[in-house]
């Protein structure tokens, strides 16, 4: 009963609220520092920080609102909305206060800094150092696979502060200001001509005490927090359709700001293989004709229909209050198989054009694409290996392998 | 009513089943006799049919595959010639599930002179009637009884009336596949459970061998070939349930997903389990056996596949 | 003499090659067009035409694929008819290796109304003959270029004599795939050699990623796979050089398991590699597109397939 | 020039010896007692023990002479030849006077008693014990996967002697006298129905102190003496055909012995998948005209003529001296990986006839035997996972994994 009239009443305000100050012609920023003021933008926030303490059943109805009008949200993509999460859970105020508003205003831009040439899947093996030095730590080594540093603000960094602690407890976990003498950002380009990622080299760079978040030595579970909020992003809760128009000063904006944003992004759908186009291409190339490529196509689709309801079952599992665990692995191996399977059914479907690419190759190159993009994706947050052993430790309960990592990181055998 | 009343209900216990591997003649009685029954016969057909299966005081099968142990409808030569009163029965059908135990026959059979779907109609008779002679097939899963029966100018009923032609055959083979299909996952999982469970017991080289990452990885990948095929077995059901029009080409993408799921777990679980799982004592050969013979009942997985295609349209389909 | 003159060596350089992934225009020139001018041209056209390409004066390809990239040389659309001296070619042709540099053009043609293998027959013209239009295409693989070919009443000289017909196109296509199964297996011994060089280097947890087993256990399958496909391209090889009258359908064999191989290798290899061998920097890319590229050069694993049945007769083959 | 000679000198000192003892009527017994004493049995064996000290290359020229006549050769199946074999390396004069004679005669049969239903993969884990008293060995325990033990007069036993000792140093290796009361061979029946194997049960059975092998402590090292010759055996050096006609009461007692060794193994080619079948069957099937079966077929003899031809390749390179090493356990692999997809392709081509099984099913039987037999062969002699460490280590030189059973054996965790 108490939810329902909360759920009116939350209805009618924010209808009221946009009412009185939704404006198509305002600047991006203008708009977002409205909602930052008024709460409106990340109302499950609680109110001190910018929100209204909102329950997530009641966070829906806003969105609702927004959408009807057409109203644009706060700022959300990215490594952005990690940062937030993080800092609400770990920051002290005066981190909140120095970042928070700007993340959702959209106007700073975040990377993540966990990943090392030198420890991928094993990320708390970083070596990159912070030594505190007055009121500043001295941060020096190189991270990788980073998105969108090149025009990043602000770093959620990884690094050893204590080389004699174990490796886990060694850590501890910095926002760093990118944008400084000691950061160097370079691309690194991959296979498939993309450059989604960069490298950051760190070489007596600075952070100011006051941006270490949490305590020292805290920063594997710091980063724990960031991680579990990127998986559950990674389940992409969408939001509901917008209504309205789209014209206006700050449409124009918030689609330069989001082309901006998944730029990095645009071979992701190719990297998973591109199930969408198998049957098509099958018919426009007349390959449906041949029973030995039918059922190779008819193996594939089992294989991503399967998978397609594999995340279903748990996604209703999580509404049925099961937290979303390790079976997140599931569906991340699955999507390998699924991949590789439908690079496999793309070159039998293609045949001698797959030796092609560019765009008079076919579907202008996609299919290229798919061919060369593919190998990521059981490598890319997490190899299917690591996947593997989550998923016998931690949902069928095999026990771990004797471990040649405990004891203090210094003695550790590193790369 | 539709396609699929109580088909989520039905698969549960199908998939308990599997998984306990119960040889109590259900499949035979409730999944296909039974299905047939509700799918062709007339109201007074199954006022009068259904109850003694539904109590157990009877028990039925379904005949469709003959010696050449095809299972599309269209290949079916059994021929039904109609008589004064009802129809008499030519033929053979084999791979009869319970065919040696049952007292009703519910037997796919076509009139004279037709070919494909045309003249396609299901029939009913008692499995002591004359004209009837049945022989019990040396199986190699001994959990799941087949026989072979002659038909002699047997004297049967036609199910439902004839026009239907070949529908509620087809309609009772795709639910039969979902039913079987959610069998099989169950049997799958109790082989992986079996697999995990002495991976965690057994040691080797001062290790539980499931402490090597061979064998985790090896049941990691067991879990997602379940955990893939459970789902398509539990799509297919209640898409038939609610009778999506989906559901007969789901029926296929089920049965051939199992299908490859349940056999290679059985296999895996034997690997796992070593010598011993090669051994009779060991129970395991058991549900490998209802693996294999799961694989190629009610037709094989490419069979299955090629069906899925031609159902979505990805080619011209022969089929329907 | 015989089909195979010199074919272990040619299989022992390309093997080479394959591991070094060499780009010289050596498949093009002395793989595909001397071979070509050996099986088919005169004597005086060898003496002609060979020692030029063997001192590496001249560079030479064989067209054979047209835009459709059908390598059955029953898809051959390309027409020859027959002028006062020789021939005009008209049609075109596409993933000619090598086809923008070479200078030498062998290109297999039709005369006008013949269909399948009738009326096939190759011919010689220089690659700046007026009438011949070419193309580099952006191909995957950078190692091995690719250009398509526009015939314009082109003139060009008959290689052999007509009535010889197909069967010197159909034995240099089956010399090839030999030299390109040999191609891939040098490739995929590079990428596990690169895989199990990292393995070893490697530390994660604390060890060198090469002492879990589940890197230790798909670098062993690696090498089962290599060494198999190994087998097979070192057979036909053998094969071909003492015109075993099964050499053909050996080329089928061997080259469906080097395309195989090679692709799961170089995957493998990445993997191994983690990010890094996924990065432009890191060479391993390079295999992976040749392999790619590979896999479907002369044909895909699926076709060689269905060749090697109809040569075995395992089936009536509408092939020869 | 040397060895010509002496080829020549061997090949007329055999046939003028065959020429004036070789007679079919007499009994195998007589016969091969008359090899023993003339050391034409076993020409490569010293001289001192039934043998001529001949080099390997000369024992071709003599089995071609008995060949040519078709004279019966000394009893070299089963266990028998890895008993004589190891005795002659590591037996006491004693042991090879009791045991020898009768070996090659084939008056006794042995059985090989290694595995335990606790060290499968793990041989060297046997917890099978032989405790000394007085001038016998009481032995006490359980061995597994014994061929033939049901009609064998000795066996080859594997037995800890020492628990504080390391796993592998703990061990001792004797000769034990199948029947007595301590001793109770049962047999194992398999999901095949064949029942090949033997477990023995061992209650306080003994050993007498001089049929020790070796030295106390020994007995890794003398198993894996026995080992060898078994791997060396399982490439199958075969005979030169045997002329002359089969008929004489010799022969008769021969082919019985055939026989009985036989026995166990009739399942074995169909373990192995059967592949001489296939295209047979997809002929008489039908079959071959699906070109998605036809597929299946060539993906399966490609495999399968890739992997014999490896063998060939392993062999040639032995012939050039290299010492037949882990290049086994390709073949090893190979082996499973072809027999499970010739299952795969048996049961495609058979269909639901492969529900059946028995005299009235498809070849008799044979092939829903492939079906059920399958299954061992990527477990018996060695898992796949085995072998695949196996090449890891001894091929590629990857390194071995941490070990946990090291240390006095007595605190090794086991079953």
């Amino acid at each position: 009963m108490m939810s329902k009239i909360s759920e009116t009443e939350v209805r009618a305000e924010v209808r009221a609220w946009l009412a009185a100050n939704w404006d198509p012609e305002l600047s991006l920023a203008a708009w977002r520092n409205k909602l930052a003021d008024s709460g409106w933008g990340m109302p499950q926030w609680p109110e001190a920080w910018y929100g209204r303490g909102l329950p997530m059943s009641l966070v829906r109805v806003v969105d609702e609102e927004f959408a009807a009008v057409g109203a644009v949200s706060a700022a959300k993509s990215g490594v952005r909305h990690l940062a937030a999460a993080t800092l609400l859970e770990h920051g002290s105020d005066l981190q909140k206060k120095k970042f928070l508003r700007r993340i959702l205003t959209g106007e700073d831009s975040w990377c993540q800094l966990f990943s090392e040439p030198g420890s991928g899947s094993d990320l708390a093996g970083a070596t990159t150092r912070a030594d505190l030095n007055g009121d500043n730590w001295i941060v020096n080594g190189q991270k990788v696979w980073t998105t969108s540093a090149h025009h990043a603000d602000h770093g959620l960094l990884l690094a050893r502060t204590d080389w004699d602690a174990p490796k886990h407890e060694g850590l501890s976990y910095f926002v760093i200001d990118i944008k400084q003498p000691g950061v160097d950002v370079q691309p690194l380009k991959q296979m498939n001509g993309h450059a989604s990622f960069n490298q950051v080299f760190f070489t007596d760079a600075l952070v100011p005490a006051e941006n270490l978040v949490g305590g020292v030595g805290d920063g594997w579970k710091v980063a724990m927090t960031t991680l579990a909020h990127e998986r559950r992003g990674a389940d992409g809760l969408s939001s509901p359709p917008r209504r309205g128009s789209r014209t206006g000063r700050i449409h124009a904006e918030e689609r330069a700001e989001l082309e901006t944003a998944n730029q990095p992004y645009t071979w992701y759908p190719q990297r998973a293989g591109r199930v969408d186009l198998v049957i098509e291409r099958a018919k426009e190339t007349g390959a449906n004709k041949d029973p030995v490529v039918r059922q190779e196509i008819a193996k594939l689709m089992i294989m991503a229909k399967s998978a397609e309801w594999t995340a279903r079952r748990a996604r209703a599992a999580q509404q049925q209050g099961r937290p979303q665990g390790p079976e997140g692995s599931l569906g991340k191996l699955a999507a390998s198989n699924v991949a590789r399977a439908a690079a496999r059914v793309h070159t039998l479907i293609t045949g001698t054009e797959a030796m092609l690419t560019g765009s008079a190759s076919p579907r202008d190159g996609i299919i290229a694409e798919i061919l060369v993009s593919v190998p990521a994706i059981s490598i890319a947050g997490g190899t299917d290996e690591i996947q593997r052993n989550i998923l016998a430790e931690r949902v069928l309960g095999l026990p771990k392998e004797p471990r040649s990592d405990t004891g203090p990181f210094r003695n550790v055998r590193k790369n | 009513g539709g396609a699929g009343f109580g088909m989520v209900e039905l698969c549960i216990v199908t998939e308990e089943m599997g998984r306990a591997l119960l040889c109590a003649p259900y499949f035979s009685t409730t999944v296909l006799a039974a299905s047939a029954i509700l799918n062709a016969g007339t109201e007074a057909q199954k006022s009068r049919l259904l109850p003694g299966l539904a109590s157990g005081a009877r028990l039925a099968t379904l005949a469709v595959t003959e010696l050449d142990g095809n299972w599309d409808p269209r290949g079916i030569e059994l021929v039904a010639t109609p008589v004064a009163e009802g129809y008499l029965l030519d033929g053979a059908k084999s791979y009869v599930v319970d065919g040696h135990v049952a007292d009703l026959l519910v037997v796919a059979a076509r009139m004279a002179g037709t070919a494909g779907h045309q003249g396609l109609a299901l029939f009913t008779l008692g499995a002591d009637s004359a004209g009837v002679e049945r022989r019990l097939l040396e199986s190699m899963d001994p959990t799941r009884k087949l026989a072979r029966i002659d038909f002699h100018g047997a004297h049967a009923n036609l199910l439902g009336n004839q026009d239907d032609g070949a529908q509620p055959l087809i309609r009772t083979l795709d639910q039969a596949a979902i039913a079987l299909a959610n069998e099989m996952v169950g049997g799958a999982q109790a082989m992986l459970d079996s697999a995990v469970d002495y991976a965690k017991l057994r040691v080797q080289f001062g290790r539980t061998i499931g402490s090597f990452q061979a064998i985790k990885h090896k049941c990691a990948d067991m879990l997602l070939d379940v955990e893939l095929a459970k789902s398509a077995a539990y799509y297919a059901a209640q898409a038939a349930a609610i009778d999506d029009p989906q559901w007969p080409a789901m029926a296929n993408l089920a049965k051939a997903a199992a299908s490859e799921t349940y056999l290679r777990t059985a296999a895996e679980c034997i690997q796992i389990h070593g010598g011993i799982g090669f051994t009779w004592d060991n129970d395991t050969h058991l549900w490998f056996k209802r693996a294999k013979s799961s694989e190629v009942f009610l037709g094989q997985p490419n069979y299955h596949r090629e069906l899925l295609m031609q159902r979505w349209g990805v080619c011209v389909g022969e089929f329907e």
